[in-house]
């Protein structure tokens, strides 16, 4: 799985974009937001309020309990402000 | 037409293009975004250095490309242009430009406006401010949900 | 500012010179009227050869004057720009340009969109349309008149 | 005063603009087009339809009800169509 972050939330946890194998007994993107948050305090101080964030898979935005499946591409960021 | 990139671009020149050989076209419209020198940092106004524009490769192209074709689905588009920049900008620098060509001006007028809420709100892109008070991430507006929001109620047609 | 002129006009160029040097304008919005190469006659399309733009000289800086006016006192505008042509024009040839600059997005398109709604049913402008069944006046549209009087019912300002 | 014709108005009357001392006996632009359709043929047919003419006096829209002074400027024309 590769996961990209963007804007403060890639600030925070100091890395643009990671792969590693999906867990086993991760199942959704709140799942996946729980076991990153554990990762380390970057991802903690990143992922602290997710009800801010947003997710994306493979290009589309998901909600929260979206399936994931090792494939796939997952994005998290803050809401967007282009234009 | 959907263009993400770095460089500036030509107003005239992308509307020349957009329009040219084809003269079914009545009006244009189009949306030019450019870097203001005042920003608000914690409810003051504070001089702009420069902003960055941070941006979701791929994912932008996408998203950009399906705003369009909404767009040309709801009204009788002759053709259309989404050009967003990305990366350092200082005040006056043109953000994006957003360009819809229609036999008929309401068309133009609303296809165009249409794209901007929806691009506000869809597109994945991040400003940071550099002030005198240093970078701020720029926080996303209610005020732009409520603007895309509107075109969720659809005109009647009466061809349905 | 006002133009009422015969020769042709560079859109770029134009937007330069509107925008140049006011950083607070965050977004501009332009429309440009074009010739159509077709046209209704009789009820039936007929392949344009022409339009001859015939206006009444004086009145018509003064009125589109007035409507710049009346749009700079609803919506926050930065600069604001309306260039009409007269004389004789070909298919594919700009006839209009309109250009409103604010620092919100909303009131540049309102403004631009409230200028030309007022600039089709106010300002004295006259088009010939050349076809191959030869000429006629084009007739008013009652659609023009319904697109201005929209502007009438004010929105609600709190400030007020 | 000042008269001027446009668009189909000019063609059927055939002149743009003329000059005249205002008669005595008309006080309003309804008068005026009174006046001038007994004037000859061409008048007569351009103002057939008074309905379908506007009216401005010094550049300004008016209804026919309005004053006419001998130093004002008048045109008449059938609605506009630019833009």
């Amino acid at each position: 799985m590769k996961v990209l972050y963007f804007a403060w939330l890639r600030q925070r946890i100091g890395v643009a974009e990671e792969e590693f194998e999906l867990p086993g007994d991760i199942a959704t993107v709140d799942d996946l937001i729980g076991w990153l948050t554990a990762k380390g305090p970057g991802y903690a101080k990143g992922f602290a309020e997710p009800q801010v964030i947003r997710a994306a898979v493979n290009f589309e935005y998901v909600p929260f309990d979206h399936q994931l499946s090792n494939a796939d591409e997952v994005a998290f960021f803050p809401p967007v402000t282009g234009g | 037409m959907i263009k993400v990139q770095q460089e500036n671009f030509d107003v005239a020149a992308e509307l020349a293009t957009l329009t040219a050989g084809n003269h079914a076209i009545g009006g244009v419209v189009s949306f030019v975004g450019l870097v203001r020198d005042m920003v608000r940092v914690d409810d003051r106004d504070a001089a702009l250095r420069a902003m960055s524009l941070e941006h979701y490769p791929g994912m932008t192209e996408k998203k950009l490309a399906e705003i369009e074709a909404k767009a040309t689905e709801r009204w009788p588009l002759e053709a259309s242009l989404i050009i967003h920049r990305y990366g350092r900008l200082e005040p006056g620098e043109q953000i994006v430009l957003v360009a819809c060509a229609s036999a008929h001006r309401q068309a133009a007028f609303d296809a165009c406006n249409y794209l901007m809420d929806w691009l506000k709100t869809e597109a994945p892109f991040w400003k940071l401010e550099e002030t005198e008070a240093g970078e701020a991430w720029v926080e996303s507006r209610a005020s732009d949900d409520v603007a895309a929001a509107r075109w969720q109620i659809k005109p009647d047609r009466a061809a349905e």
